[in-house]
């Protein structure tokens, strides 16, 4: 057997609903076509009544997700594409985000976000948008890189009681595989150390777990030992796990997929630097994607995003400082 | 289309809407009292930030919160002083929040209308306008998911919410879910300055209801018995699954839109037209004109009234101010999950 | 309300109809041989990412495209193929966004249906539905305030984008303004699976302009004649003076969603019904009937059609691909107020 | 004579539309009311037809005034409260800010958002948002701290092709006062030195540019001279001179009103540690509110934000790495 990150996620919506009576799905298209994507197929079939089709109305269905949590409900929430959480975008920061401060009741929600690049897609099929909702307070921010995380932390997004964004990647969905499903799970909060070296260390999460790792192939050709740490959350963010490696190996990357300006890679670097400087032996670097809408051709995109080459190439430069 | 309508009553139906009449009435002055109470704190410096205060929309307000029972849900507005009280709210949860103290709701996190208690259905509004009509659909829904056929939700707004991206969706989900939601807009002329001319171009808010497919109903916001009719009726029709009802009052505020607004701009001619009157004294004229109370009753009533909000007031003022330092800085239920910034 | 019925007209009448009719047949046959063409193109793999067709659509598509004039401006939707060469859209431009050539209008970095030329009027979309209609507003007001009170705005929208909040902040921004606004609403049964059921809860899409204080009609979106005649009328109203208009035309989509979605979902009651017709085929009919042309003169047509876009395929595909090297990799049209990321 | 904060921007915009017939304002209660903060105080009475009241509809507001600048127009868009521009967030991410990049035709929109906390506000009347809009291409980001800059940088906004999102500080509007208007200015994205000194930078922009100034009087005294810079526009970000302060003082202290997670400070201390490491003889420090919602007492909110006290605190800490 072989599942892919697209069937976890369906996995682990379908183990939700057989486990939690309080939990249901909302979304567009989530019903009896099983969502764009197929993330919940058959979902509406062995769960009558608890995946609903909703209009196209972000900014409503968030809402309507801030009132079920309140009443006791779990539910998850398909954005058919994470560009589209703009409509939402107030709900999920202003009354999610705030909801457990202001007034001591928990907000369970999950809002999940197809997001990410793939070819052709462009500016508004493509965007990942954790730095956004990082930002704000209230909210965890979950970016799972492999078939396993997809599954076990979507089960956790589930159980937490705050609201969880949950930004799946889609070039993710049908490319990545596992022999099975996880019965255990590193804590929310925690990064995992994807491969382990001592020359240097990249820090990704996301789809870039996955260039970094394979920059780090590369690089072993070459004979340079690459750590590739994969954040999992963005938020909680484990600023020890990376400190701890940075500590082993001296010099830090940043991979990140969206745009330069602020973000995760920005967030990591700052971190590392005012509480773990001398850990450092070369000037921290960084590597996101362009500072422009994301691209629809194939060409303009593959160079608008960070890929193994480039990630490569970066970590040379950064062996060599 | 339903309109407030008196009709021919029995002697003892006269009765009970004579009870109820009286009991909004009280709810009103003391909504009224409170309200001017905040009015003159905040011209004393007492309270942080703005007052903003349902002046002259008592009358709907009450009829709100009068028509709904416990186990309902309330999503108030910036004017519904009245209707909280009716629904249960205790004053000392409006005194605290608007002075900030740390043993109210919003334990001083939070300020003036932004107050509410969600597990007792009384829901804290945000800023954001329209954004609380999809939360309350949020829990009706979540109410039919777990088999739970009774409540209905009830929400404000005023004619500018109307105009939000977040009104229209919310209730046009209310309406493909066939939720028993009481949508109340309040047409009050003037969103903040701005003339509902420069608004909608429809011809009455009601108009919109059509479009929804929604129930609508208008009525005329001055007058306490045509509200509590027409809320009340759409509350009942929501509560027998007739799906959301829009009940559309015209009324006119009468304050500033906030106590530092002089409301300069109010056409004079509005303030001397019938949305002009005063809601509260137009009431109080058919009490007295229908004998159903004397003069030294309400007088009563009014002392009653201003007892209470005094000692509310005087009991909060004795109230530690928050203190920052107790503060853990944690926005998360899970506390485990809250990051310690350095550098925060 | 305005209904689109056909009416008696005079043998001069009857020619220009005739003559329309005709014109807006070859746009028609032109935009669903463009659509096969990207579908089988799709097929094929030499597209990237999703093919989006207006099958079935053409007839009120075109209404719009033809109704417009120079210095009127268009903002179509997914599924306006026809619409686009009626207002004037180069097949080339087409063709070089969907093959993401770097000559076309959107040099390679957008794609598929997201393309246009903003200097001559024809608005390229971004994904988010219901955001073009307010900034076709933006180019009405602008035109006011610059005292051109000539020309007028049109955008389509599907049943689907009915539920977003900006399609209503938009249409009731226009009302406001009382802007020539004309608003299409394709009210093709489903939103991508979703049904209207699932979608609104009123009994026609065009009980929503009464809400907004609008003019409102509806038509049969399989009838060409009837298109042109409602939407013509509409145009018509708004460009003299009668504010915004809202068209709803009932149709089917006869396609997926996308070209990579079978529709499995479609109510085979529907496609056998009124709705279900081919509007192509039934315009067909309808001149052959007519006798306003004959098989050959519509097989010439369609040749001419098929050469037309099998010249500009094959002028695009011997386009070179394009450079990201020569890329600036600038957003800002002030070049020196781009930065360079060392780390992008 | 003595003019505000609030003056300078409503001058401004009175310059703007006597000055060139493109300009027009609108928003909500901008007209006869002249605004809810009296920035447009009369403009209606001196510019009639060119100042429109606006329904409470922050995304067709934005939309709109896309259009008008597709149209040849200069709209000023005045947003309410910063905070309500996330229901503005799609038409200003989204459409304006690719504009250009997709259509090669520009988009020159200033959309204003009376910004950032003053007492008594609480969490939706306090934000400021600078991060989430730098964020994204597209957009210059300016976030002027003295009258002088309020005036000229406005007009800059709206002379220049692209969308600005114009951050201007609440705090500052009534109590921030100069003699006289400016006839000249830096250009946009140069940082200006509000204070020159040796022993360590501060870097900060908006009203954080006063508290770090009488954090530098406090510490003056205290025989240390800090040097405050003031970014002026987050996006750009005048990096070079940054540096060169850096480069002269060896220590960096970033402050900034806006949350923890992500944001301009995190984007200096990036920036700086991965170009000019060795600048640096001491670990970068910086300084932004709590990671909550912003609270509605007094007491609390005066804790949640820097203030000259902190930006001492965290010098002092600085000096003594
Ligand atoms: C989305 C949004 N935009 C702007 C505001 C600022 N604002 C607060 S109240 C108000 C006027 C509200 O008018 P209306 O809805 O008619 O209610 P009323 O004050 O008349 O009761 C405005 C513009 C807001 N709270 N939310
Ligand atoms: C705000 C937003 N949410 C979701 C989507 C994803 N989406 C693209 S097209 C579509 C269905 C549109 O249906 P309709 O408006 O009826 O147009 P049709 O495709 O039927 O022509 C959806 C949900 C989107 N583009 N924008
Ligand atoms: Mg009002
Ligand atoms: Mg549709």
């Amino acid at each position: 057997m072989s599942i892919t990150y697209l069937d976890a996620i369906r996995e682990a919506q379908a183990r939700a609903l057989a486990d939690d009576p309080r939990v249901f799905v909302y979304g567009q298209d989530v019903g009896a076509f099983g969502g764009a994507f197929k993330a919940t197929k058959n979902l509406a079939q062995q769960f009558p009544g608890r995946v609903l089709d909703a209009p196209i109305s972000e900014d409503a269905m968030i809402g309507a997700a801030i009132g079920a949590a309140i009443e006791g409900m779990r539910p998850i929430i398909e954005i058919q594409f994470a560009d589209f959480s703009t409509a939402a975008f107030n709900q999920i920061v202003n009354h999610a985000g705030a909801y457990f401060w202001r007034t001591g009741v928990p907000c369970p929600i999950t809002v999940r976000l197809p997001s990410g690049g793939t070819s052709g897609s462009g500016p508004f099929h493509s965007q990942t948008m954790e730095a956004l909702y990082a930002h704000y307070p209230g909210l965890v921010v979950m970016t799972p890189a492999t078939v396993e995380d997809a599954y076990s932390m979507l089960l956790e997004a589930v159980a937490i009681d705050d609201p969880v964004v949950f930004c799946e990647h889609k070039l993710l969905y049908y490319h990545l595989k596992a022999e099975s499903l996880p019965s255990e799970a590193l804590p929310t909060g925690k990064a995992r150390i994807a491969r382990t070296g001592r020359d240097m260390t990249i820090v990704a999460y996301s789809a870039m777990v996955h260039e970094a790792l394979a920059a780090a192939d590369e690089l072993a050709a070459e004979g340079t030992k690459v750590e590739v740490l994969d954040l999992r959350s963005v938020k909680p963010l484990d600023t020890d796990t990376v400190m701890a490696s940075v500590a082993r190996t001296g010099r830090l990357l940043c991979v990140g997929e969206a745009w330069p300006w602020g973000g995760v890679t920005a967030e990591i670097i700052a971190r590392v630097c005012s509480e773990g400087f001398d850990l450092l032996d070369a000037p921290p670097q960084r590597l996101n994607a362009k500072d422009t809408p994301i691209p629809y051709h194939p060409n303009l995109w593959a160079v608008h995003r960070p890929t193994a080459r480039t990630v490569a190439a970066a970590s040379r430069r950064l062996l060599s400082l | 289309m339903v309109h407030g309508v008196v009709s021919h009553e029995t002697a003892s139906e006269v009765s009970t809407i004579r009870e109820t009449y009286l009991a909004a009435f009280r709810w009103m002055l003391l909504a009224r009292i409170l309200d001017d109470k905040f009015a003159s704190l905040y011209r004393g410096g007492k309270i942080h930030g703005g007052v903003f205060l349902g002046r002259g929309q008592e009358a709907l307000s009450v009829s709100v919160g009068l028509s709904l029972r416990k186990g309902d849900v309330f999503a108030p507005l910036i004017r519904d002083a009245a209707g909280r009280l009716a629904f249960g709210e205790p004053i000392l949860d409006a005194v605290r929040t608007y002075l900030g103290s740390p043993l109210g709701p919003m334990r001083a996190r939070d300020g003036n209308v932004h107050r509410g208690r969600p597990r007792t259905g009384l829901l804290p509004m945000i800023s954001h306008l329209g954004a609380m009509i999809s939360v309350v659909n949020g829990i009706l829904l979540a109410r039919r998911l777990k088999g739970i056929e009774q409540g209905v939700g009830a929400t404000c707004v005023g004619d500018g919410a109307t105009s939000t991206g977040a009104f229209h969706e919310a209730i046009n989900l209310a309406a493909v879910e066939k939720l028993p939601l009481l949508l109340i807009v309040a047409d009050n002329q003037y969103a903040y300055s701005t003339p509902t001319s420069r608004q909608f171009a429809c011809r009455s808010l009601v108009d919109k209801a059509l479009g929804y497919g929604v129930a609508g109903s208008t009525v005329d916001g001055t007058d306490l018995g045509a509200c509590m009719q027409v809320v009340g009726l759409a509350t009942q029709r929501a509560r027998n699954g007739g799906g959301p009802q829009m009940v559309v009052a015209s009324l006119l505020r009468l304050c500033g839109h906030g106590e530092h607004d002089d409301a300069g701009y109010v056409d004079p001619e509005l303030k001397r037209s019938h949305l002009g009157r005063d809601c509260l004294k137009v009431a109080e004229a058919h009490m007295l004109e229908n004998h159903w109370a004397g003069p030294g009753e309400v007088q009563n009533w009014r002392n009653d009234a201003m007892g209470q909000v005094e000692e509310a007031v005087a009991t909060v003022q004795r109230e530690p101010a928050p203190d920052p330092y107790k503060e853990n800085w944690c926005s998360l239920a899970s506390k485990n999950l809250c990051e310690g910034f350095s550098g925060a």
